[in-house]
This record gives structure tokens, C-alpha cells and sequence, in this order.
């Protein structure tokens, strides 16, 4: 059963791919990382079409890449959100099997870097405008500041392209895939796969402490070579953090 | 005898400045203000410092008064550079407020002491909390949850995922955010005069520094996909025969280190970003990188 | 050829069976972490019942699954001493093959268990009378009640099982592991697995020195995760024992 | 000077006490009483307590008498817990013996100085010797001799195994004894004044923890068999799929330092025996946990 | 104070002694010499002893005269044993020429403080060089030129591996040689005060030693091949069932040990060799060792 | 083809080895090292023997398991350069296949040690005589022990035997190797694998700092229980060391 998406889904598609970005105030920053997630999206999605049990399923094929995603320092190295809305809308729409949803869902998970980009470019000119007002002492000001422009921004930015997706449907969408696919594909995800990097070196520049840069280098060695889970290096970590600690601030406190 | 007279001193300047004492309503208004808009205005300049300023508003406002100077100070204070993860990381917004708090009675705290707390924190906060968070917590509620989304069980797939994850998360950044006032509270003493302080900082810095190379071994995800024909039946890939030959993982360590450098010789990130797709753009275009897939 | 056992063999197999508990006095507590080997007391079960060669076969057998068998702290997993004896009787009793008289040996182990637990438990009783002792300066008594009555107690729980257990041979002993086989054996075994954590944690609980928890877990995550034999981490534990201790005590004394 | 002084000031005492001298027979009876009767009456409560005493006997009644304070003393001193690997736990003995003799002889060495030895050096030898005999020594003899065993040979079977397994220990845990003994005695001085010693101690007590460590990995075996069916073909391994994600040996582990916060919370070690059996029981009678085979 | 009285008496020395200062073509000239000549005489005993001082000729020669005594001064301090890998290790050389110069030149350098820094550095310099040049840099030159020479590709192949290899480390070894001499000059004072340079002895003393230790294990390549043949089907290998289990690597630590305390204990060189030799025959003629191919 | 070699061929062969041994002063150390690589003096045979392309790819064979050849502190396992130059000239000569002349070219390699270790000793008298020299502040006799006597030696014990082999042939040498084969090959590659711990532990001896036992032996284990790359080791050793270094020197200069 195929299902014809109407221009209000199309809209209310948009919006569910809106909430679902990192840094919506509206269900909280810990509801954006619930809702990113393409098994729950889908799910939303499923309900705006009528096909919520249908929605899921799509939803958690399409989530299964995206099992380790993580975004650090604000990098995000792929957007499982817009995979998994417009992924899901297409597979409703085409009546296609979630296999090939995953399948159109990877290079569309790639665009999205290309939105995430921009807003958090263009924000850093609200944060210009927000140093006067703290200047003057104006917090009423800086509190607008930080929530209306970024927001209607990302709004626009993120609803429209979406809707336009899911409204004129799978031939568009694979015409765009078809014409990204080989190379163009190939340096978005190269691209996509070095983004993480800015993250993690801001992070890093932003921490102190003697050593920081051996122990970064012992951190990225002893999982490239060891392939230890996070949570295990951490715990490593852990130990070797306490001895240095113990020893190099001996007798000094 | 030293401290005992800073205690009487301060005793003093507290009743001077009538002692405005913050309510736990206002810390839990602020609690609630950083976990819905902490990333409303995130950007690649500042990313979470105005988050923080419209998450301690209520704060302010009590403790300075509207376009006073203090005020002025204060956000000039706070709209530097922050970035943490918001969860765990919020156990620094508490313990600032604290430290707001003891200021705005006249405690001898300076702006550099916030400041050194606030990024000596915040970094490592952000790695452990990714790997705690993101990196082990998210991955288990799904690879409990996904099976059953996956036989089309919406309760037990996307809504149980839900409930589990904020549930879970709300409650720990609740109970950290808390947790932080109260330290902060009972120890700005502590934290003036130095103690556990140190220890605690330095421990957080080195295993935050040892997550961090450990998450960008695990996120930075390039390889080279090119080989060097020699002949008909002799290939050699530069990966393997001749990368990984030196060190594993030399590409994405590359990669981190070179955008490290920029940031440090004080390239905006935006800057950075730009050089980091070109680059990208330029190298993947010439086969000469791509991802592990 | 079917050895019918007499019950004065029977009861000289339970005192090679006493003979091997980490404890008794008689031969050396070296003597007892030799004669509780499967490998050794089936061949002096078998010089009992005039077959030692034979004996030594099937003890060899049974000792396979006993070759890293270690006892920490007071903590006896599972004990090869009854499965040894018993198995091997057995198995020359009925003339029954070394492969099932290792079968049947493992659940045969693990009632031996059930024996240390309860003499263990009691002894305790004998300290608390020596400390009266001690009070009164007499160690004379100390000495009788480090001697006599635990060791009257063992001969008695120890011999006459084991005694009852081969005289009546494999049938009774086979319907014992039938009546045990699945559920209450999974059960045996999961708390001999977990038993040597209580000998570990009273070793733990005894050292002192700082840092000890996180040694601890070091050595327990280094060797989860490496499989690295224990004198391989041994010497890696040396090597960081070392370089803790020279750091730790720099300019201490 | 003040060193010297506190020998001369020795010198008298020693000759005050018509200076009791322990024979070597003293020592080697000693010896052989802890190897024969060390764990006669081994318990859950003190270990091998009453097995120092019995193994001290000659030396106590010699340096202090029947039923006198001071034997008294000596044996509400050595009742309490102790418990050590055998073989190389001996060395603690030999100086115990050694400072037993000086003190005797009006050293001044008080009863802490004497447990802190014991209780200090007896865990660090107790993992460290677990490891060097039960878990090295013996697999490699019974590698060697259980091939021969198998084939029916008497000789290279179990009579090989039994002369090089208590050969080659006695003559080790001998000597390790007397060892013991004769650094206490040149050691007393130097255990007073502390130079060597607490190098000694220190590096015995982070390898003995160490070694805890490996061996509670090696042989606390706990695994979880219980699956999900999520349906007819997803099953979820919860050792596999998720505890093994997290952290190998989770299990094994979080036994481990529950058995231990337990022995910490002053529980009878017999209290917490009934605790592991019934946890283990019940675990185990609902699938939860087994043993890795 | 002291140092600049310190400043001041070596101003007067310097002027005393006319202040022979060296060219910049002396350095380069004792570049070459070494890199031709480092093992001319290349011996078991002292090394490259002698090849250190053709190499210092026309330095020393300017300073110190021909056979004054400070001349034989020199050479007697210099034909003691010198090693370590020619390229990096120049640095050491370069160092030396600058302490050899403020020495002719009046300042309070003696004979010891030359030779701890030459014995203190060749050891480190010795493993990292090997490691990276020998160990690294050749390898992977060979790996990318290899396959063209085995296609017979003269130009690609041989040529070209001859231009990169001596182009590379040429161009390091002069720079590391220059340096070594820059820092020399600028560093005596500094070597003499010691601050920063017993960092940088202890950071390259411990790498090499690391350093030295990976070497041993992957070139020193000595296993057992014996079995023991316990009967038609059970079979033990020495190497894999009881060596492997117990240490990895145990025969090449072993002999490698034992060489090293062969020499500490004043073997000489020569007989250590001839030891090995003897040893090596014997055991590999009973079958006992071989190589791991 | 086969190539008849003449003797004024076979000398200068013997020279090609002669400037392949390292610390032959013609070429410089870092040429000696370029030549003694059989793709290289493979490639010089060729030229002396009218066929540089077959000597490269022939040279280029032999080179094979020397790829990971190191010379640490004055040891030399084997000997690319022996190797090399008389397997290329016999490969040519007899036109063998690249595989047998490797075949060959092993054993021939390790019987350059044999030269290697005459002339490490000899050269020890040189040095003795340099000591008086060195007494009398004659630097010119200093550096003219350093020249001339030990590469008059070394050239004579290096260039004959190999130009007789090369001129005799393959059957000579083929003699040779099959009178080696079996046990004595097995000897000499034996004592090839051991002589490395000589230079190992003469360049170990001649470091000093605290701790220098503990660090090799950790960098040994390590290296053998992780299969680690040396270079990689090298980072891992640095960031050990600098901790080491850091702790160690904690508030002393
Ligand atoms: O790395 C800390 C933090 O950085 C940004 O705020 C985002 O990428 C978060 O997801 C992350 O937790
Ligand atoms: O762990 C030390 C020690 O504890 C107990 O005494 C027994 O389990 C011994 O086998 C063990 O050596
Ligand atoms: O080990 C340092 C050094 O020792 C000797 O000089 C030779 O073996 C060189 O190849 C090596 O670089």
C-alpha cells in the first residue's frame, strides 16, 4: 500500500526532522538526542502517515548504522535524524522494504552535515550581536538573542528542505542520490568522517592540566591498537589518571 | 588564625551586603533552563556560553539587579568560550552559581577563579560524559530496545528507548547539577584555599585527555583507500603494506592533531572547518582518502 | 574385569581421601597439594585395589579437567581429591571407562565442597576455645585444640562418604548424580564459582598499602582482557610495582 | 650518636635478660611444625591462626616460659587473623621468629611492630605465592608427568610428580624460612629505623594486589547464560551482547567487590559464605548466572 | 652571585688563552670524517673509539697542538668505548666538538662531565636511532622500491632507493650534527648548572631502554624446537606448550640477559662472543634451539 | 644465456662485497648500508656482468627475507651483502631462477658472519696499538691505525673468497652449501639468531639512568606480547618515559 503524503505531513514531516536536531529547546536537549534517533523518528513519522507499527519497523532498520553515533564538541560526522525522517517518509510513501530505505537513508544522512554546518555558522553572529548587549549589562537581551534568530534560522533551514523531500517524494530524492552517488558520495563521507575531529580539538584545546597532550596520545593509541571499548579505556584511564595524580601532586597539597 | 580572621572578615561583608541567599527554586529554575536551552545558539565560536547565561538568568538577575555593572560583569564572565556535556557537565553550572552566589556577598572570589574552574572542568566533563552518555548508555538502551522496534513493538521499541533515556539521564543530571551547588557551597573555603581541589581537577583533566584520543581513535574515521599498482600482480595498499605498518591509526591522529595546531594558533574554528572540508573535498577527490566503512 | 571392593578398601579409600584435604597434618601440607592430584590418589586407590597402573590411567584422566586447579585464600572451587578417589574406585569397581569415570568425577567434585564448607565453618568453633587459652597463657591447650578435635571432625565427615560412597559403588553413586544432573548441578557449580572470590576478597582484605583497590583492578582488567598468563602478569606487575614504589617512596626516607 | 646510644642502651638490656639465644634447631623445628600442622585448623575466621602458634611453640616456650603475662601476651598477639601462601608466606615467619627473639631479648619492639609486619607482608606472599606455586609450578609438572601417567607409567606419573613437586618446594620454602629469619635479625636495627623495609613492603603490597587481581579474573567464574528471544530468530546474548560490551568480566568482578565490601562492612566471613551460597543458588536457579566451562 | 664570579673568570681564561674559536668549516669537515670513517676500525672492544677521534682530528689539532699533552689528554679520553647509531648519535658528536672548544678555551670542563655525556647518550641514541632509521625508515623505502626492482625497473627500483635513503639521511645526520654542536655551545653553561638537561638524559635514557628491549625481542630469534615424544599420539612441544605458557620470549630475554651479564661482569666482548658461539653450536647441535623462521 | 664470468669479473665482485661490509670508509657508512642491500649490489653485479636488469631483479629476490635486516651495537645476524653479490654473480652465471638463487643465497649469508665476527676481532689489536698512540698525543698514528691495517685486512678477507667463489661457480658453491646443509646450517643459523643479544647488550650496558632493566624488560614484554611494531612501541616508550622523566625528577633541578 503505497501512501500519497499531502503538503501538511510534508510540513509536519519537517518539523519532526527540526526536533530532532541537536540544540532545540523544545523537548529538551535530551529529548533532541531521544528523538534523532531514526527508530523513534520513524515511529513519529509513522503516526503523521497512519502507520506508526509500519514507521517503527522502517525506522529501526535505518537506526542500525547509527547504533555508535556520537557527537562530540559539537561535531556531528552524520545526521541520523534527517536519515531516518525523510528515509522513513520515502519507504511509507514508495512502499519501499526498509533495506532500501537504509540504503537511500546513508547519503541522505550525509546532507545533513551540510545543515548542521551552516546554523552553526550563522549563529556565531548572534553571539556577536549578544557581546554588546552584554556590554551593557542587557541580559533580557542576550536571552533573545539566544533563542529567536538560531531558532527561526533553524527552522527555515531544516523544515523546508524536508518538506519539499518527502513531498515530491522517491524520484527526487534518488534523482539527488543518483546524482551524488560514486565520488560525490564518497568525499561527503570522507568529509564526514574527519568533521569529528574540529570536536574533539576544541575539546581538547579547551582542558588544562601538564601532560594533556601525552595522555591524549596514550588515550587514541591504546584504543587503535587494543580496540577496547570506550567504557574499558575508560576505566583504564581511570587508573592511570589516579596514579599520575597521586604521584605528581605528592607532597604538595 | 589566618583563616579565622578571613572567616570573620568575610562574616562581616556578608551582613554589609544584606546576605541575598538563593532558593532552591532559583537553582532548579536554572537546572530546567540549561537542559532545554543549552544549544539554542550553539556555534562553532563560543558554542554553549550564551546557553549558560540564559541558564543562570534567574540567578543573575537576584544576585545583580538588571544593567547594573556587576551585571555587566557577569556576562562578560560567562559569554566566553563553554562547552561541556550537558549532563554531566551541569555539576559545573552548579557549583558556579554557588560560587556566583558567595560573590554577590562578598566573598573574595575573583573572575579568573570562576574562570578557572569553569574550563578546567569543562573539558574533561565533556569526555567522560560523551563516553558515559553517548558512547555506553544510548548504545545499550538500543541494543535492547531495537530488537523489538525492529518486529514492529512500538512500546517496547521507541517509547520504552524514551522513558529509559530521559528518565535515566534527567535524573543524573538532576542529582549532578544538585550535587555541584552543594559542593560548591561548602567548598568555596575548600576551593580558596586548596585541597582536594587540585586532585580532583587533575584527576578529571588526565582521564578526560586519556577519553578524549580514545573517542577520536574510535570518531575520526579516515583511511586511505590507495594502492600503488606495481605491476600486474603486485599491489600494494598504502593502508595496510605501508600505514598501519608504522602506526595504527596514524590518518585520524593526523587529522586531530593538525586541527588541534590551527585552533591553537588561534585559527577561528569556523576557519578550521572551512580548511578541514577542503581539504577533505581535495583529498577524497583524488582517491587519496575515505572512510573505513 | 570387575573389582568387588571390600570394606576395609573402602574405608582405607576414605582415608586417602582425608589424606588429600589442603589441611590435614599426616603428610606434609605439600603432601596434601600432591595426594589431592587425581593423577596421585588414583594411583594409591589403585595400589589399594591391587591395580595401581590401572588406577593411574584413570586418575590421569580424571585430573584433566583439575590442571589449573588453584585454592586462594581457603577457597576450594571444586575438589579433585574426591573426585579422584571416588571417581577412581569407581571406575575400577564397576570397570568402567576413564572417559566416564571423568564424567561422573565432576559432580563428584563438587559435593567435596560441601565437606570443606562445613569444616571450615566449624572449626571456628576450636579457635574460639583457644582464644581462652591464649588468655591464660597455656599453650599447651592452644596446641591440643589446634590438633585434636578438627582433625577427629575432618576423619569423620571425610572418611565415612567416602567410604559409604564406594562400597556401595557406582550404582548409588549414580543415582546420587542422576538425582543431582541439571538444574541442582548448574547450581553446584555456579557457587564453586563463585566461591574463590571469598578467598580473594579475604586476601585483599588483608594487604594494606596505598592504591591497593586500584592495583587490584588493574591486574583484574590486564588479565581479562590480555588472557595474559599469571606469571606473564606477574612480571608486568613487577615492572609497575616497581616504578610505583620508587615514585610512591621518592624522598621518603 | 643517638644510634649508638640506643645499642649500648640495648647491650644492657640484652645482658639484663641473660641474653636468650633461639638455637638453630629452634628454627628448623619451627619450620617443620608449619609445614605439618599450618592449616590443622584452618577456619573461616582466623585461618591459619592457631597454626602460627602451633609452629612458634618451641621458640614462645623457650623465650618466655610456661603461663607467664608474657606468654600471655605472645599468644593473644598471634591468635589473631592470619593467613598466607605456605611456601613463600614462610619468610614472615622467620622474622617473626626473629623479632620474637630480640624483643625477648629487650628490644624495643612493641606487639604493632610485630602485626604490622605479619599483617602487612602476608597478603602481598599469599598472591604473589599462589601465583608462583599453584598457578606456575604445578601446570608445568603436571604438563610434564600427566602424559606419562596417562600411558600407565608409574614412574614418570604421579611418583615423578610427587618427589619434584615437594623436592623442589621444601627446599624452596626451607630456605625461604631461614631467609626470613636471618635478614629479621640483621634487619631489626634496620626495620626500626626504616630505609629498606618500606620499599620492600611497598612493592610487595602493589604486586601482591596486582596479582589478586589476576587471579580473581583467572578463577572467580561467573557468566550470564540467560538470553533475550526477542523473536524467532533475534536473540540478544546478554554475556556477548552486552556485558562483554562493557566490560569483560563484569561479572567475575562485581562478585568480587561485593565479597569484599561485605568483608569491609565487618561481615563474619562465615555470614558472607551463606551470602555467596544463596546468591549463587538463587541466580543460578533462574538461569541468571553459571560457569564459563 | 657565584655564576656571574663564574662568568667572570671564564672571560679571563678565555682571554688568557686567546680564545681559539672554531670555523664553521672545522665542524662540517668532522661531519664527513665521521660519516666515512665512523667504522673503519670497526672492533669488539671499544667500537667506534677510534673512529671518533679521525673524526675530531682537525678540531682537536686547532685546539690543542700536535703531541702537547693536552693533545694526548684527548686521545685518552676519547679511544675509550664509544657505540651508538652514526646518524643520530652525531648529535653527540657535535656536542662534544662544542664542550672540546669552551674546555681548550679556559672553562671548568673536565673529563668527566665529556665522557658522561657521551657514554650517557650513545646507549639511547643508539636504540631510538636504530629504531627509526634501520628499523623504520629502511623498511618502508624498500617496501615502495622493492616491488619495481623486481619487475626490473633499474631507475625506480635500486637508483632510487640509493637517492632516497642517502639524500634523507644525510640531510638528518648534518642537521642533528649541527645542532648537537649549537646546543653544545649555547647549553654549556646551562649542562654545567644543570636544568634542563637532566630531563632529556632521563626522557632518552628510559626510551632507549624501552627502545632496546623491543629490539631484543624482535631480533634476537632463538626458539626451542624440541618435543617431547610421550607416546605415538601425544606429542609436547617445549616452545608452545610449557615456554609460551610460562613467558613469552623467555629465550631470547634469557640469553639476552645473560650476554649482558656476561659483560658486567668484565668478560670481554671477544670471549662473550666466543661463549655465544659455543653455546649456541652446542644446543642447536643437540636440537635443543633453532630460529623461529 | 649463460654468462662465463672471467676473473677480472670475479675481483671485482669481491670488491662489490668488499664496500657492502658496513664500515667500509669508500662510500660513507650510510653507502655501505645502500650496497649491502642485495636489490642494490644485485644491480652492481649486473652492470660488472653485462646484465644490470636481471642482476636487479635477481638481487631484487635474494633481498626478500632480508627486508627487516638490522644491525644493532655490532651484530650481524646474516649478511644481505655476501648473500647478494655471490648469489646474483651464480644466479647470472649458471642462469639460475631468481627462486633457487635464494635458496642458495641464505646460506651463503650466513656463512658472512663468519667474516664479519674474524674481523671485529682482528681489528681489537688495532686499537691496542692505537693506546700507545694515543699516549704519546700522536693523532696521526691514531688515525692511521684507524685506516689502514684493518681494511688491508678486511679487504683481503673479503674480496678473495668471494671472487674464487664466483669464478669456481655454482658447483663449487653448490658443493659447499650441500656439505652445510642438514644439522651444520641448522647451527649456523642458530648462532645467527643469538648474536644479536651481543650488540644489544653491549649498547644496554653502555646506558646508565635508574631503571634501565625494568624499562628494557618492559619494552621487551611488551613488544613480545603484542606483536607491536617497533616504531609503534617507540611512541608508546616515549610516552612511558616522559612520564617516568616527569615523576621522576619531580623538584630536582
Ligand atoms: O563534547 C561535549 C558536547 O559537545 C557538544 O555540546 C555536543 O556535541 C554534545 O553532544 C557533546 O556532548
Ligand atoms: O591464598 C593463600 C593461601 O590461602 C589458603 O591458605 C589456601 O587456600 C592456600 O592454598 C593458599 O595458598
Ligand atoms: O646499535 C648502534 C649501532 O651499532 C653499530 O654501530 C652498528 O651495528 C650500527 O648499525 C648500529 O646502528
Amino acid at each position: 500500500m503505497e501512501i500519497a503524503i499531502n503538503p501538511i505531513q510534508a510540513f509536519l514531516i519537517g518539523i519532526v526532522y527540526y526536533l530532532g536536531i541537536d540544540g532545540t529547546p523544545w523537548i529538551t536537549h535530551l529529548g533532541n538526542h531521544t528523538w534523532l534517533r531514526p527508530m523513534f523518528n520513524g515511529f513519529i513519522v509513522g503516526i503523521i502517515l497512519g502507520d506508526p507499527v509500519q514507521g517503527t519497523i522502517i525506522g529501526a532498520a535505518i537506526n542500525l548504522p547509527y547504533l555508535a553515533f556520537i557527537s562530540a564538541g559539537g561535531s556531528v560526522p552524520m545526521d541520523p535524524a534527517l536519515a531516518g525522517t525523510v528515509g522513513t517518509a520515502l519507504a511509507l510513501g514508495a512502499n519501499v522494504s526498509p533495506s532500501v530505505a537504509t540504503t537511500m537513508a546513508i547519503p541522505i544522512g550525509l546532507l545533513g552535515t551540510i545543515i548542521w554546518i551552516v546554523h552553526m555558522t550563522v549563529d556565531t553572529t548572534f553571539v556577536h550581536m549578544a557581546d554588546k548587549a552584554a556590554e551593557e549589562g542587557d541580559i533580557r537581551k542576550v536571552n533573545i538573542l539566544h533563542v529567536a534568530p538560531p531558532q527561526i534560522f533553524l527552522f527555515i533551514i531544516s523544515v523546508i528542505p524536508v518538506a519539499f523531500a518527502v513531498y515530491f517524494g522517491v524520484d527526487a530524492v534518488q534523482w539527488l542520490v543518483d546524482a551524488l552517488s560514486g565520488r560525490p558520495l564518497d568525499i561527503l563521507s570522507a568529509i564526514g568522517g574527519i568533521l569529528p575531529a574540529l570536536g574533539i580539538a576544541m575539546n581538547l584545546r579547551a582542558m588544562n592540566g601538564s601532560g594533556k597532550l601525552i595522555f591524549f596520545l596514550l588515550g587514541f593509541l591504546l584504543t587503535a591498537y587494543s580496540g577496547l571499548p570506550i567504557l574499558a579505556l575508560s576505566i583504564f584511564g581511570a587508573i592511570i589518571a589516579w596514579i599520575w595524580t597521586t604521584l605528581d601532586l605528592k607532597g604538595e597539597y | 588564625m589566618a583563616e579565622e580572621k578571613l572567616n570573620n572578615e568575610e562574616i562581616k561583608k556578608e551582613e554589609d551586603n544584606n546576605n541575598i541567599v538563593l532558593s532552591k527554586k532559583d537553582i532548579v529554575k536554572s537546572f530546567w533552563r540549561w537542559r532545554f536551552f543549552v544549544q539554542s545558539n550553539y556555534n562553532y565560536e563560543r558554542l554553549q556560553s550564551t546557553g549558560v547565561i540564559f541558564s543562570l538568568s534567574p540567578v543573575l538577575k537576584k544576585l545583580y539587579g538588571p544593567k547594573t555593572d556587576e551585571m555587566s560583569e557577569a556576562l562578560k564572565r560567562h559569554i566566553q568560550f563553554f562547552n561541556t556535556e550537558a549532563a554531566f557537565g551541569g555539576t559545573i553550572l552548579g557549583m558556579t552559581i554557588a560560587m556566583e552566589e558567595e560573590k554577590a556577598n562578598g566573598a573574595p572570589i575573583n573572575t579568573d577563579t570562576i574562570n578557572g574552574l569553569k574550563t578546567g572542568m569543562m573539558g574533561p566533563l565533556a569526555g567522560i560524559g560523551d563516553t558515559l552518555w553517548q558512547g555506553t548508555l544510548i548504545p545499550i538502551l538500543l541494543s535492547f530496545t531495537l530488537p523489538f522496534a525492529s518486529q514492529g513493538n512500538i512500546v517496547l521499541g521507541p517509547i520504552l528507548f524514551a522513558v529509559l533515556h530521559m528518565g535515566l539521564m534527567l535524573v543524573l543530571s538532576y542529582n549532578v547539577w544538585m550535587f555541584g551547588y552543594r559542593r560548591g557551597r561548602e567548598g568555596v573555603q575548600e576551593l580558596l584555599s586548596g585541597s582536594a581541589l587540585p586532585k580532583v581537577m587533575s584527576f578529571a583533566q588526565t582521564l578526560g585527555a586519556i577519553v578524549i584520543g580514545g573517542l577520536a581513535a574510535q570518531f575520526v574515521d579516515v583511511v586511505s583507500p590507495a594502492t600503488l599498482n606495481l605491476s600486474s600482480d603486485v599491489t600494494l595498499s598504502i593502508q595496510e603494506d605501508v600505514l598501519d605498518e608504522l602506526v595504527v591509526g596514524i590518518l585520524p591522529l593526523g587529522i586531530t592533531l593538525l586541527t588541534y595546531y590551527l585552533l591553537k594558533k588561534q585559527f577561528k574554528p569556523t576557519t578550521v572547518l572551512v580548511i578541514l572540508i577542503i581539504l577533505g573535498a581535495v583529498l577524497a577527490g583524488f582517491g587519496l582518502i575515505g572512510t573505513a566503512d
